[in-house]
C-alpha cells in the first residue's frame, strides 16, 4: 500500500520536474542566437535567394517562430493553440523539422525504436558481463582471475570507443567475417521481421553492443567487485554459508543484493547516459540512432526536432529515476524517504 | 583425568594474569599510519604506488629523460617502427648503440621502407646536449638523459606520421593527461559526495530538492552544450586553458551519477544501528556522514575515483569530435590516441596507438592502488 | 560406541599472534549435550566455529582434528573439501550464531531465511516448508508466526530474531546442532520453552548439541557434558553432575561461586523519592510494517501501550518480562530515540531542581546537553560498534563529540574505562569484529560509561556475560551508582541479576506493564500470574533441582486461563492498579502495583 | 547498329509491360565512340556496389549519371548530350534542339513541353518560385526570352550575352530547366483537379499545393522515385534506407557501336556509411567503385587489401585548385587584423615563411605539387611562375616583409607584437575533418614561429565555422582552393571575383555582391575592384582570346596579392575500382566542377567483364 501511494506521489513529482525540464530544454535550444528558419533566411539573403526567403517567412510563421519566446515554448508544449491549428507535444504534434522537411514524429519513428535496441543491448550486454563477473572478482578477490577481468575491463575502458570499433569491425570482418557498420543487412531493410532478418540484426549488433557496453561493463564489474568485498565479511554471510548453500547461490542472494544498492540508485542514468554516450558511437559507426539525429539537429538549430529528441531523453531519465527510487525500497526494506527525524 | 571421568587441567592457575598494556606509543598512533602499516603489506598496492608516486615526480622533468621534444619533427624518418637497442654488434659488446635507419617511400605499397644500416652501429649518447626545455615549465635546459647519436634517429617507440618521437610524446603528454583530467575527477567527486550524502542522510525535504536537482541536471542534455561552448570558447584561449575548463564542467556534470549513489547508500546506512548509537551520543550530522557513513562506502568510491580515471584522460578524445578536445601542439595521449584513430594505424602502424599502453598501466595502478587502500581500510581484512 | 563428533587438540590463532584456543578436546555423542561453559572471550565461540570451518578471515587452525561420524565413516572436518562441507553445513550440523541480530540478512524476510535452511538440503515444495517454518515458530514460542514470517528482522525485538535463528537451526533437523548461547535474549519462560523443545528434539531424532552457556541454571538442566573454558584452554571437563557439584579446578570453583541467587527478602524502608530523573507518562508505541502488499493497508505492531515509569535519581529501574514484549522500545522512547505515539509524555531532570526537558520533543541545543547526561548500552552490541572504527575511537567517540579533554587524555580514559570492564588495553586497536560477544558487550558498556552520565539504560548489558565477569561488571555499575549517583533503567532477562541491582522492578508481556514492585516484594510476593511463571521458570544451577522445562514453558498461558481477576480480551486491559500492602509488611505504601481488575 | 535488348529488361517486354528497344530509343540516339576514347565495349549487366556518407549524397547519382542537355567530355570540351545539337549565336541565342523520340524514364515523351512546363509553370509561377527564375538567367537583371518553335526546339535569347549559359546547364548539379511535365502536372494547380489535389495534399501530410509540387519535384535530390528522370539510372528505392537501388533507365539516349544501350552496368547500389568506414569497408572488397570518403592516407590500407579485396586502386589526382589553403579573412571583425591582412606584405610573408616541399614530403609523398594557389597544370591557363609566386621557402624575406609591416617588436617569447601591443597569436579555425590539414598547420606552426608568428589552430564543427567566417568572428580558416581547378576560357571566373562568401578571404564583399548591396560591405581594396572589373570584362567579351586575357589577368593579381595561402595542389586521390570493371581511366581527375566527379569519365560505359559484378 505504501509503496504504491510512494509510487504514485513520486509519478506525480516526475510529471512537475518533467515540466520544469521542457521550460529548460525549451530555453536551451533557443539559446544560440537566431533559429533555423532566421539562419536559413540570412543564408538565403546572402546569397541572393530571396526565393526561398519568403517560404522560409512563410514556416516562420506557421510554426509560431516569430511569437516571443514564451508563447512559442506554450505553444510548443500544446499549452496554447498555434498558428493554423498547430498544436503542440501534449497533443502529439511534435512539430516539423526543416532539417528534413518532413514532421518529426516521421523520422524520429525508426530511429527510437533502433536506439532502444541498440541500448537494450548494450544494457543487457552491461549486465549480463558485469554482474557474474564482478561478484566472481570478489569473491575471488586478488586471484588470476581476478587480475585477469581487471585488466581486460581497464584494456576496454583505456581504449577510445571509435578506435575500438574500428580495430572489432576490422579483425572481426577479417577474420569471422562480421558485417562492418550498419545494424541490419541493407537487403533486410524496409521488409517485414524474418528469422534472417533477426539474425542479420544480431550479427550486426555485436560490435556496437562492445563498444557501447565495454566501458559500462568494466566500470559495474569494478565497482560492485569494491561493493561485494564489503559486503563478504558481513555475519549474515557466514550464517548463509553455515546453512550450507551453493557458494554461487549464497551470493547472489546475500550480498548482491545489499552490494547492488548503488546500482540501482544509478538506473536512472542508464538508458541516457547510453543514448548520449552513443551519440558519437552512432556517428562514427553509422548506426541509425537517434544520437546522429540529435546532433544533426542540434548543429542546424532544428528545434522541434532537437526539442522532442531532448524530451524524450530526459522523459527517459525521469522515468529511470522514479523506477529507481521505487526499486530501492523494494531491494532495501530499511530505506525510509522520510526525514531523518521524521 | 582424576575421579569420575573427570579431567582437570593441572597448570597452575591464575585468574588474573595477562591483562596485556598495550604500548603507549601504538595507541597514540594517528590512524593515517595504521593504515600505511597495514598497506605495506599489500604488495601489489605498494608497488603501485610507488610507481605513481615516481610517475608524478618525475612530470617536471620528462624533458631530461625525453630524447626529443614533444613536436620536434624529423621530416627523414616519418612512422619509423620502434627502434631496438642493441649492445652486442657482431659479438663485441658496445654498450647500448642503434643501428642507424634510412627510410624511403614505396611507391607502390605507400609505406615507408625502413632500412637499418647493419654496418655503422651508433652508440647512444648520454647526458649529452639537445633541444631546449624547461625543468618545471621554469628552468631552461637543453641536458637530456640519452640523445641520438649524430646522424641517426633514436624512435624507442616509433615515430608518427609527422616523424615525431612516440616515446618523447607520450612523456610530455603525461604532463596533462595525468594532472588535468584529475581536476574534474575531484570536481565532480567533492559534489558528489556532499550532495549525496546530505541527501541520503537528512532524508526528507532536503533529500526531495537535491534530486530533483539531479533530475533536472541529468535530463538537461549534454550535447548542445558541448556545441555551444565550442563556439562559445574564446579563440585565443590556449589549449590547455580550454581543457581545463572542459574538464571542470564534465566534473559539474558529472556528479549527479555519484551523488545518487552516496544518497541510495545513506539512506540504508542511516537506519543502522550504530549511526542511531552515535546519533544518541550527540554525534553532529557532519560527523555521522563523515565517520560512521563515508567509511562504510570508501570502497565503492575508490573504485569509482580509479574508473573515472580512463574516462577523464580519454573524454578528450570524444569531446574532440565536437572540437572541444585538446589540440596540437598540445600534447597529451587522448590527442595521440586520436591521430592513431585509423584503420591504417591499426594495421600498418600499430605502434602509433602505443598510447593505449600507459593509459592502461596508469589504470591498473590506480586501480591496485585502490585496491590496496580499500584492503587497508577494511576492518575484517585486519 | 564411536562419539558423534570428537574435537581433538584444536589450537587456532589469529594472524601471527598466540593461538586463542589451546589443544582443545573433547567429544559429544549422539543424543548428548555437551555444555561449553567458561569466560567470556575464552574462545568458545572459536572452536564452534572451526567445526563449521566459518572461521573469520584472519584465523587460522594450527591443528588438531575434528572427527564428524554421523553414520561410522568419520571425517575430519577440518580437512573436508568444501562441496562435502556444504552437504555437512545445515543439514548435518547446524549452528546457531550467538549474535543474532547481526547473523540474519537485514534485507530478506524472516521466513525466506528460515524456510531456505529446509528448501538447501532436500526437495520440499514451497507451502510444505512454510507449513513446517510456521509450524516450528510456533513452537519458539512466537505469538504470531505469521506476522514474523514476514517481518524483516530489523521488525523483530531482540529474543525474537534469536528464536528465528533457532527455528531456522532446528527446522532442518540435524544431527549436531551447536548452539551458542541461543537464550541470552530470552526470557526464563521463553527460554524454557526453546530449552525444552531442543530437548524434545533431541529425544526425536537422537540429535547430538554442543551448548554454549553462561548459566549454570541451564547447564544443570541440560547437559549430560561440561567443558570449562578459559582463556583458550580447557580447564576442567566432564560428566555434568559431579562437575557441578563438586567442581575441581580453581576456576570452576570460583565460577560456580560467582553464579548470582535471587537473595531473601530484607525488609527495606522505602522513602517516597520526588527526585525522579526520568519520567514517562502513558506512553505507548506504534510500529508500522514494511513488508506490505501493495495493495492490502499496511500493517500495524503495537509494541508497548501504556506506560508510566518514573525513576528517582540514583536508583535503579529494572524491566524484564517476556521477550517482545516492548522493553527495547521503551527503553529506546526514554532516550528519545524514537518518538512516542501521540499523547506520550518522557521527561528528564538534569539536576534535581531543574525543570524537567520533554524527550520527545527536544530542540538541538536540549537534545545535545540530555545526551551529554543519557546514555545507553544497547542489547545488541554489535550492530551499535561502528564496523570500521577501532575500539579507541569508538570510544573515545563521545568525548569527542562533547569536546572533552585532549587526544592523549580521551585515549587514557579509553584505556582506562577498557580495563574497567576487565579487557585488555591492547585490544584498543581492534575492530568490533574481533572480539568475542561478551567482549562486545562490556565495550558498549565502557563506551556509555565514558561521558560520566547521569542516566544510563542499559538494554540487557551482560546477556553474554559469564557469571564471573557479571559480578565483576555488576559490582561496577553498582559501584559507580553509588559514587555518581547514576540512575539506572536496566533491562534484564536474569531474575537473580535483577533482583541484585534493582530498587523496582516492572514486568512485562505484550506491551504492557502487569506488575510493578520493589524486587523483594516481587520476587517473594509476586501476585500476577505471569510474574508467577516467570519466577518458576528462573534456572537454577543445581544438578539436583532441575525444572520441569515443559511445565514452566507453558507459563502463565494464555489470558483465557487466568484467573478472573488478570483475564482480558485484546487491547482492553485493566489498569494498573496499587496493591493494598501484604499482612507480612506493615509499611505503608509499597508501591506494589499490579494490573487488574479491582 | 542493331540495337539489341538488354536481359534486365526482357521480361517485362515480353509481358508486354515495356516496349522493344526499338521503340524505346530515340530515333537519334547517341552513338558512343568507344574506340576512339581508348575504351573496350562492353556487355550489359552487374551490380555496382559503391558507399556514400549522408543519407542526402543519393543525389550523387545525379552527378556520376551526368546525363545533361550539354555536358563536358572528358577533355573539358562541351558536347551536347541529351540534346541533338544546339546553336548559339553571340552568346545571345541559344537553340537547343531535342532527340525526336526521347522519352523520360517512364515511357512519356521528352519534348520542349517539358521545357514549358517548366518555364511557365515552375520557374514563373509566384508561388513555386516566388522570386522568379533561376539567377543565371538573368543578365543584368534581364531575363530571357524562351521560346518554343516546335516539339524538339527550344530557342532562349537574350539582348546582352550569358557566355555562362551553357556551363552552367553542364555543371555537376545543374538547373534543370526542364521537367518531366506529364508527371508533375498531377500536383499543379494549373493542371490537377482541386479534388485530387487536395487528396494528394492531404496523403503526403504537406501544407499547400505548392510545397507538394516541391516535393516531388526533385530532380537534382533524386530521391523521388515516382519522378522520371533521364539519367542512366534511375531511384528504384522509396524513403531514407542504408542501402539505396538504382536500376537502369530503360529509355535511356545512349548506345554503343554494337547496338547495346547504355548503361552497361543493370543496377547501380548505394549504401550509406559512416564517413570513417568507408576505407575499412573498401579494404573489404565492399565496393566495387569508390572514391568519395577515402583520402590519401587511406592509400596504404587500400594498397594492402587489394588482394583479397580484389581491387585496385588507382590514384587519380584533384581537382581543386589547391589541396589546402589558408584564407585570411580580410573582412575579420577585429580591426588590427583587418588591416593586417589587408596589407599585402603580411599574406606574402606568411606565404613564404611556409616549407611547402617538406609538407608535400610528410603527408603527399611528394606526390603533390607544392605552391601558390593556382589553376592546375590541365588548364590552358596553367603557369609555373604563377604557382611559385611567393610560395618559395624563405624566412628571411618573411621575416623582413614582416618587419616592414610594422611588427618589428617582439616580446620574450620571439613573437611579433601587433600594433596595439597583442602579441601576433594567428588563429585558423579548421573543420577538424581532414587529419592532414591539421598535420599540415602543424608544420606551419613551426615555420611560422621561426618568423615570429604563433599559430593557434582551432578546430570546428564545419557549420560552425562557416557561419564564424560569414560573421567575420573569425580570424583566418583553412579549406579546399577553388573547387574548379581546371578552367577553360568558356568558364566563367566569378570564383575569382569577390562575388562569393565562400571565398572565405572575403565573405563580407562577396555577400555585398549577392546580396545586391543589402548586406556585407563592398570590396575596397584596389586589386579586388579590379577583379570584379576583369569579371565583367569576361563577361563582356565577345571571343576566347579576350576572355583568356581576362582569365590571366585574374589569376596574375590572385598570385601577386595572395588572397588565399594554397600550399598544395593535385594531391593524388585514391579510387577503388574492382578488378572485374572495365573502362574506368587509369587516370583522371576527381573535380567536382567541372567533372561531376565520376560524370566526365561516363560511369555509363563502365561495365563488368562478362557481364556479372
Ligand atoms: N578477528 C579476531 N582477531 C583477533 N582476535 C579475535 C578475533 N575474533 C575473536 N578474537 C579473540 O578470540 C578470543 C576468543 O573469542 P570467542 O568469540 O571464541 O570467545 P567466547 O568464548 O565465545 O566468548 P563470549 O562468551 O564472550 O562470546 C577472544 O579473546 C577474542 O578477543
Ligand atoms: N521497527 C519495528 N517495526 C515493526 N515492529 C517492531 C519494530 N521494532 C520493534 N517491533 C516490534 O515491537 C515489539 C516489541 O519489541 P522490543 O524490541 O521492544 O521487544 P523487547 O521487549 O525488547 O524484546 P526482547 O527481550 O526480545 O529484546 C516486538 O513485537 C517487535 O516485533
Ligand atoms: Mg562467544
Ligand atoms: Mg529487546
Amino acid at each position: 500500500m505504501e509503496i504504491l501511494r510512494y509510487a504514485i506521489y513520486r509519478f506525480g513529482t516526475m510529471l512537475l520536474t518533467l515540466l520544469v525540464v521542457s521550460v529548460l530544454i525549451f530555453w536551451i535550444i533557443n539559446l544560440p542566437p537566431g533559429d533555423y528558419l532566421s539562419n536559413q533566411i540570412a543564408e538565403f539573403r546572402a546569397s541572393g535567394q530571396e526565393s526561398l526567403v519568403a517560404k522560409a517567412e512563410f514556416l516562420r510563421q506557421e510554426y509560431a517562430l516569430d511569437k516571443p519566446l514564451w508563447q512559442q515554448y506554450l505553444i510548443w508544449m500544446g499549452f496554447l493553440p498555434g498558428p493554423h491549428g498547430f498544436s503542440g507535444m501534449l497533443q502529439g504534434n511534435f512539430g516539423w523539422s526543416f532539417e528534413f522537411d518532413r514532421p518529426v514524429s516521421e523520422i524520429v519513428g525508426d530511429s527510437l525504436w533502433l536506439t532502444v535496441l541498440v541500448n537494450l543491448a548494450a544494457v543487457l550486454f552491461v549486465y549480463m558481463v558485469a554482474l557474474p563477473l564482478g561478484v566472481i572478482a570478489a569473491a575471488k578477490s586478488r586471484t588470476m582471475i581476478d587480475y585477469t577481468a581487471a585488466f581486460i575491463g581497464y584494456l576496454g575502458l583505456a581504449t577510445p570507443n571509435f578506435l575500438l570499433a574500428l580495430i572489432l569491425f576490422y579483425y572481426g570482418n577479417k577474420h569471422l567475417g562480421l558485417p562492418i557498420g550498419g545494424l541490419m543487412a541493407p537487403e533486410y531493410e524496409g521488409m517485414p521481421m524474418s528469422w534472417d532478418k533477426v539474425k542479420s540484426i544480431l550479427l550486426h549488433l555485436i560490435v556496437p553492443t562492445f563498444v557501447i557496453g565495454t566501458s559500462g561493463a568494466s566500470a559495474m564489474m569494478q565497482r560492485l567487485r569494491a561493493n561485494m568485498l564489503d559486503e563478504l565479511g558481513k555475519p549474515y554471510v557466514e550464517t548463509a554459508v553455515a546453512k550450507g548453500m551453493r557458494p554461487s547461490r549464497m551470493l547472489a542472494k546475500y550480498p548482491l543484493r545489499v552490494a547492488f544498492n548503488p546500482f540501482v540508485a544509478d538506473i536512472g542514468n542508464l538508458l541516457p547516459s547510453m543514448v548520449s554516450g552513443s551519440v558519437l558511437v552512432s556517428v562514427v559507426l553509422g548506426l541509425q540512432t537517434i544520437g546522429p539525429v540529435l546532433l544533426q539537429a542540434l548543429k542546424s538549430q532544428d528545434m522541434f526536432l532537437s526539442g522532442f529528441v531532448l524530451m524524450f531523453v530526459a522523459l527517459l531519465t525521469l522515468i529511470g529515476t522514479m523506477i529507481s527510487d521505487v526499486l530501492l525500497v523494494l531491494l532495501d526494506p530499511r530505506i525510509r524517504y522520510e526525514g531523518r527525524d521524521g | 583425568m582424576t575421579q569420575d571421568n573427570r579431567y582437570v587441567d593441572d597448570a597452575p592457575f591464575d585468574a588474573d594474569a595477562s591483562l596485556r598494556e598495550v604500548e603507549r606509543k601504538d595507541l597514540d598512533a594517528p590512524n593515517w599510519l595504521l593504515v600505511w602499516r597495514k598497506f605495506r603489506t599489500h604488495k601489489l598496492g605498494l608497488i603501485s604506488g610507488i610507481f605513481l608516486l615516481f610517475c608524478y615526480l618525475m612530470l617536471p622533468f620528462v624533458g631530461f629523460v625525453a630524447p626529443y621534444g614533444p613536436n620536434e619533427r624529423d621530416a627523414e624518418h616519418l612512422f619509423t617502427p620502434p627502434q631496438s637497442i642493441h649492445l652486442f654488434h657482431e659479438g663485441e659488446f658496445l654498450g647500448p648503440f642503434i643501428y642507424p635507419l634510412t627510410s624511403e617511400a614505396d611507391m607502390e605499397t605507400f609505406q615507408w621502407i625502413v632500412k637499418p644500416d647493419l654496418e655503422t652501429p651508433k652508440q647512444i649518447e648520454f647526458f649529452c646536449e639537445g633541444s631546449k626545455y624547461h625543468i618545471a615549465g621554469l628552468i631552461p635546459s637543453r641536458t637530456h638523459l640519452f640523445c641520438a647519436p649524430d646522424g641517426a634517429t633514436l624512435f624507442l617507440w616509433g615515430s608518427d606520421r609527422l616523424g615525431r618521437d612516440i616515446f618523447s610524446r607520450i612523456l610530455y603528454g603525461a604532463q596533462l593527461s595525468l594532472t588535468v583530467g584529475l581536476i574534474g575527477i575531484t570536481v565532480s567527486f567533492v559534489l558528489g559526495i556532499f550532495f549525496g550524502s546530505v541527501a541520503g542522510y537528512f532524508g526528507g525535504r532536503i533529500d526531495w530538492v537535491i534530486n530533483r536537482v539531479i533530475e533536472v541536471l541529468r535530463s538537461l542534455p549534454e550535447l548542445p552544450l558541448w556545441l555551444a561552448l565550442s563556439a562559445a570558447v574564446p579563440s585565443n584561449w590556449s589549449p590547455v586553458a580550454v581543457f581545463f575548463i572542459i574538464s571542470i564542467i564534465l566534473g559539474i556534470l558529472d556528479w549527479p551519477g555519484l551523488a545518487r549513489s552516496v544518497r541510495a547508500k545513506f539512506l540504508s546506512l542511516r537506519e543502522e544501528e550504530y549511526v542511531r548509537a552515535a546519533e544518541m551520543m550527540g554525534a553532529s550530522s557532519g560527523r555521522v556522514i563523515r565517520k560512521h557513513l563515508l567509511p562504510n562506502f570508501m570502497s565503492h568510491l575508490i573504485a569509482s575515483a580509479t574508473l573515472s580515471i580512463p574516462a577523464m584522460i580519454l573524454g578528450e578524445t570524444a569531446l574532440s569530435f565536437l572540437g572541444l578536445g585538446l589540440r596540437a601542439p598540445a600534447v597529451s595521449w587522448g590527442v595521440m590516441l586520436n591521430d592513431a584513430q585509423n584503420l591504417a594505424s591499426i594495421e600498418i602502424y600499430p605502434w602509433t596507438a602505443i598510447p593505449m599502453l600507459p593509459i592502461i598501466v596508469i589504470v591498473l595502478a590506480f586501480n591496485f592502488l585502490g585496491d590496496g587502500l580499500r584492503d587497508s581500510l577494511d576492518p575484517y581484512q585486519q | 560406541m564411536q562419539p558423534l563428533l570428537s574435537v581433538e587438540n584444536l589450537s587456532i590463532g589469529f594472524g601471527k599472534s598466540e593461538p586463542v584456543v589451546r589443544d582443545v578436546n573433547f567429544s559429544v555423542s549422539a543424543g548428548e549435550t555437551l555444555a561449553l561453559v567458561g569466560e567470556s572471550g575464552s574462545g568458545k565461540t572459536i572452536s564452534c566455529r572451526a567445526l563449521l570451518q566459518i572461521l573469520p578471515r584472519a584465523a587460522q587452525i594450527r591443528s588438531g582434528r575434528m572427527l564428524f561420524n554421523p553414520n561410522g565413516d568419520p571425517v575430519d572436518l577440518a580437512t573436508l573439501s568444501s562441496r562435502k562441507l556444504r552437504h555437512i553445513r545445515g543439514n548435518r550440523i547446524a549452528m546457531i550464531f550467538q549474535e543474532p541480530m547481526r547473523s540474519l540478512s537485514p534485507l530478506h524476510k524472516i521466513g525466506n531465511q528460515v524456510a531456505e535452511a529446509l528448501k538447501l538440503h532436500g526437495r520440499i515444495s514451497d507451502s510444505d516448508a512454510k507449513r513446517r517454518v510456521l509450524e516450528q515458530f510456533e513452537r519458539v514460542g512466537f505469538p504470531n508466526p505469521d506476522r514474523t514470517w514476514r517481518s524483516y528482522p530489523f521488525e523483530l525485538s531482540g529474543g525474537m530474531r534469536q528464536r528465528a535463528m533457532i527455528a531456522m537451526a532446528m527446522v532442518a533437523k540435524p544431527d549436531l546442532l551447536i548452539a551458542d548461547e541461543p537464550t541470552t535474549a530470552l526470557d526464563v519462560t521463553t527460554q524454557a520453552q526453546v530449552l525444552g523443545l531442543m530437548k524434545e528434539l533431541q529425544q526425536e531424532t537422537g540429535m547430538a548439541m554442543i551448548l554454549v552457556t553462561h548459566d549454570l541454571g541451564v547447564v544443570a538442566n541440560m547437559a549430560e557434558q561440561v567443558v570449562v573454558m578459559h582463556k583458550g584452554r580447557v580447564m576442567e571437563a566432564g560428566p555434568a553432575a559431579p562437575i557441578l557439584r563438586a567442581p575441581a579446578h580453581p576456576y570452576t570453583q570460583k565460577l560456580f561461586h560467582a553464579a548470582p541467587k535471587i537473595p531473601d527478602p530484607v525488609a527495606q524502608d522505602r522513602p517516597v523519592e520526588r527526585d525522579l530523573i526520568l519520567e514517562m507518562r502513558d506512553v505507548a508505541k506504534t510500529f508500522t510494517m514494511r513488508a506490505g502488499k501493495a495493495w492490502a493497508a499496511p500493517q500495524k505492531v503495537q509494541a508497548c501501550a501504556g506506560l508510566d515509569f518514573s525513576l528517582p535519581r540514583g536508583k535503579t529501574l529494572a524491566i524484564v518480562g517476556e521477550s517482545g514484549s516492548g522493553k527495547t522500545t521503551a527503553a529506546r522512547i526514554a532516550l528519545g530515540a524514537e518518538a512516542p505515539d501521540a499523547g506520550g509524555q518522557v521527561l528528564f531532570r538534569p539536576t534535581p531542581d531543574a525543570t524537567p526537558v520533554a524527550v520527545h520533543r527536544m530542540d538541538r541545543k536540549q537534545r545535545r546537553a540530555f545526551q551529554r547526561e543519557a546514555q545507553m548500552v544497547f542489547q545488541d552490541p554489535y550492530s551499535s560498534l561502528s564496523p570500521r572504527m577501532r575500539i579507541l575511537d569508538t570510544l573515545s567517540e563521545p568525548l569527542e563529540i562533547h569536546d572533552i579533554g585532549g587526544a592523549s587524555e580521551r585515549r587514557d580514559r579509553a584505556g582506562e574505562m577498557l580495563k574497567m570492564v576487565g579487557l585488555p588495553t591492547d585490544m584498543l586497536l581492534r575492530f568490533p569484529h574481533a572480539f568475542s560477544g561478551g567482549q562486545r558487550q562490556r565495550l558498549s558498556i565502557a563506551r556509555a560509561l565514558m561521558l560520566n552520565p547521569s542516566l544510563l539504560i542499559c538494554d540487557e548489558p551482560t546477556s553474554a556475560l559469564d557469571v564471573s565477569v557479571q559480578d565483576q561488571i555488576l559490582s561496577l555499575l553498582e559501584d559507580i551508582r553509588d559514587a555518581q549517583n547514576l540512575s539506572y533503567l536496566f533491562i534484564s532477562h536474569d531474575l537473580a541479576v535483577v533482583a541484585r541491582i534493582a530498587d523496582e522492578v516492572a514486568v512485562m508481556r505484550r506491551g504492557l506493564v502487569v506488575e510493578q514492585a520493589p524486587p523483594e516484594e516481587l520476587f517473594h510476593n509476586p501476585n500476577h500470574p505471569y510474574t508467577k511463571a516467570l519466577i518458576a521458570a528462573q534456572p537454577t544451577p543445581d544438578v539436583n533441582r532441575p525444572i520441569n522445562l515443559k511445565l514452566v514453558a507453558q507459563g502463565a498461558g494464555s489470558p483465557e486461563h487466568w484467573p478472573e481477576q488478570f483475564r482480558f480480551k485484546g487491547s482492553d486491559a485493566p489498569p494498573l492498579v496499587a496493591m493494598s500492602p501484604d499482612k507480612g509488611s506493615e509499611a505503608t505504601a509499597s508501591g506494589h502495583k499490579v494490573r487488574c481488575h479491582v | 547498329p542493331t540495337l539489341q535488348e538488354s536481359e534486365f529488361w526482357k521480361a517485362e517486354v515480353d509481358l508486354g509491360h515495356l516496349p522493344a528497344i526499338g521503340d524505346r530509343l530515340p530515333e537519334v540516339p547517341l552513338v558512343v565512340d568507344l574506340e576512339t576514347k581508348g575504351r573496350t565495349l562492353g556487355v550489359q549487366g552487374g551490380t555496382l556496389n559503391t558507399m556514400v556518407t549522408r543519407s542526402k549524397d543519393i543525389r550523387q547519382m545525379v552527378v556520376y549519371g551526368y546525363a545533361r542537355l550539354v555536358g563536358f567530355n572528358e577533355n573539358y570540351e562541351l558536347v551536347p548530350d541529351i540534346l541533338e545539337s544546339f546553336e548559339e549565336e553571340a552568346n545571345r541565342k541559344f537553340t537547343l534542339r531535342l532527340r525526336p523520340g526521347h522519352k523520360w524514364s517512364n515511357g512519356d515523351a521528352f519534348t520542349s513541353a517539358d521545357f514549358e512546363y517548366w518555364w511557365k509553370h515552375i520557374a514563373n509561377n509566384d508561388q513555386l518560385t516566388p522570386t522568379g527564375p533561376d539567377d543565371f538567367l538573368r543578365i543584368h537583371g534581364e531575363l530571357p526570352q524562351v521560346s518554343f518553335p516546335d516539339a524538339t526546339t527550344v530557342v532562349f535569347e537574350w539582348s546582352q550575352p550569358n557566355p555562362n549559359f551553357l556551363q552552367t546547364l553542364a555543371q555537376a548539379v545543374p538547373p534543370f530547366i526542364y521537367r518531366p511535365s506529364n508527371y508533375l502536372k498531377q500536383f499543379h494547380q494549373d493542371f490537377a483537379s482541386a479534388a485530387d489535389l487536395q487528396g494528394e495534399i492531404d496523403y503526403a501530410r504537406v501544407k499547400s499545393w505548392a510545397a507538394l509540387h516541391n516535393k516531388r519535384d526533385n530532380m537534382s535530390k533524386f530521391d523521388n522515385p515516382d519522378l522520371p528522370t533521364l539519367q542512366p539510372w534511375i531511384n528504384a528505392t522509396a524513403g531514407k534506407k542504408i542501402r539505396h537501388q538504382f536500376v537502369r533507365n530503360p529509355y535511356y539516349h545512349r548506345i554503343d557501336s554494337n547496338g547495346v544501350q547504355l548503361p552497361y552496368i543493370d543496377t547501380v547500389e548505394m549504401e550509406i556509411v559512416a564517413g570513417g568506414l568507408v576505407a575499412a569497408k573498401s579494404n573489404a572488397g565492399e565496393a566495387e567503385l569508390q572514391a568519395r570518403g577515402l583520402d590519401f592516407r587511406d592509400i596504404p590500407i587500400l594498397r594492402k587489401g587489394e588482394a583479397a579485396g580484389d581491387y585496385r586502386t588507382q590514384l587519380w589526382s584533384n581537382g581543386t585548385a589547391s589541396q589546402i589553403a589558408i584564407y585570411p579573412n580580410l573582412n575579420t571583425a577585429d580591426p588590427v587584423w583587418r588591416d593586417l591582412f589587408r596589407d599585402v606584405r603580411v599574406r606574402r610573408a606568411l606565404s613564404v615563411a611556409i616549407n611547402r616541399a617538406a609538407i608535400n614530403k610528410s603527408l603527399y609523398f611528394k606526390l603533390a605539387k607544392p605552391g601558390a594557389m593556382t589553376v592546375l597544370e590541365q588548364s590552358p591557363f596553367f603557369d609555373q611562375s604563377l604557382r611559385d609566386a611567393w610560395a618559395q621557402y624563405d624566412p628571411a624575406m618573411a621575416n623582413k616583409l614582416l618587419d616592414e609591416a610594422g611588427l618589428a617588436e617582439k616580446d620574450g617569447y620571439g613573437i611579433r607584437k601587433l600594433p596595439d601591443g597583442r602579441p601576433m597569436e594567428l588563429v585558423i579555425e579548421t573543420a577538424g575533418e581532414r587529419q592532414e590539414v591539421e598535420n599540415a598547420l602543424q608544420i606551419i606552426t613551426d615555420d611560422w614561429r621561426d618568423v615570429g608568428v604563433k599559430l593557434i589552430m582551432r578546430p570546428l564543427d564545419r557549420d560552425i565555422m562557416r557561419n564564424r567566417v560569414f560573421s567575420g568572428s573569425s580570424m583566418a580558416s583553412v579549406w579546399f582552393g577553388w573547387d574548379n581547378g581546371l578552367p577553360q576560357s568558356y568558364t566563367s571566373p566569378i570564383y575569382l571575383a569577390p562575388t562569393d562568401q565562400v571565398f572565405y578571404s572575403w565573405p563580407k564583399w562577396g555577400q555585398h555582391y549577392q546580396t545586391g548591396g543589402l548586406a556585407g560591405e563592398a570590396p575596397d581594396l584596389v586589386p579586388a575592384m579590379r577583379l570584379m572589373e576583369l569579371l565583367e570584362e569576361w563577361n563582356n567579351a565577345t571571343d576566347a582570346n579576350g576572355r583568356a586575357a581576362a582569365w590571366r589577368e585574374m589569376l596574375k593579381i590572385h598570385a601577386e596579392n595572395v588572397f588565399a595561402i594554397g600550399i598544395v595542389a593535385g594531391a593524388p586521390q585514391p579510387v577503388v575500382v574492382s578488378h572485374k570493371l572495365r573502362n574506368v581511366p587509369e587516370k583522371g581527375i576527381w573535380a567536382w566542377d567541372p567533372g561531376a566527379h565520376f560524370g566526365v569519365h561516363r560511369p555509363d560505359e563502365f561495365y563488368f567483364e562478362g557481364g556479372d559484378g
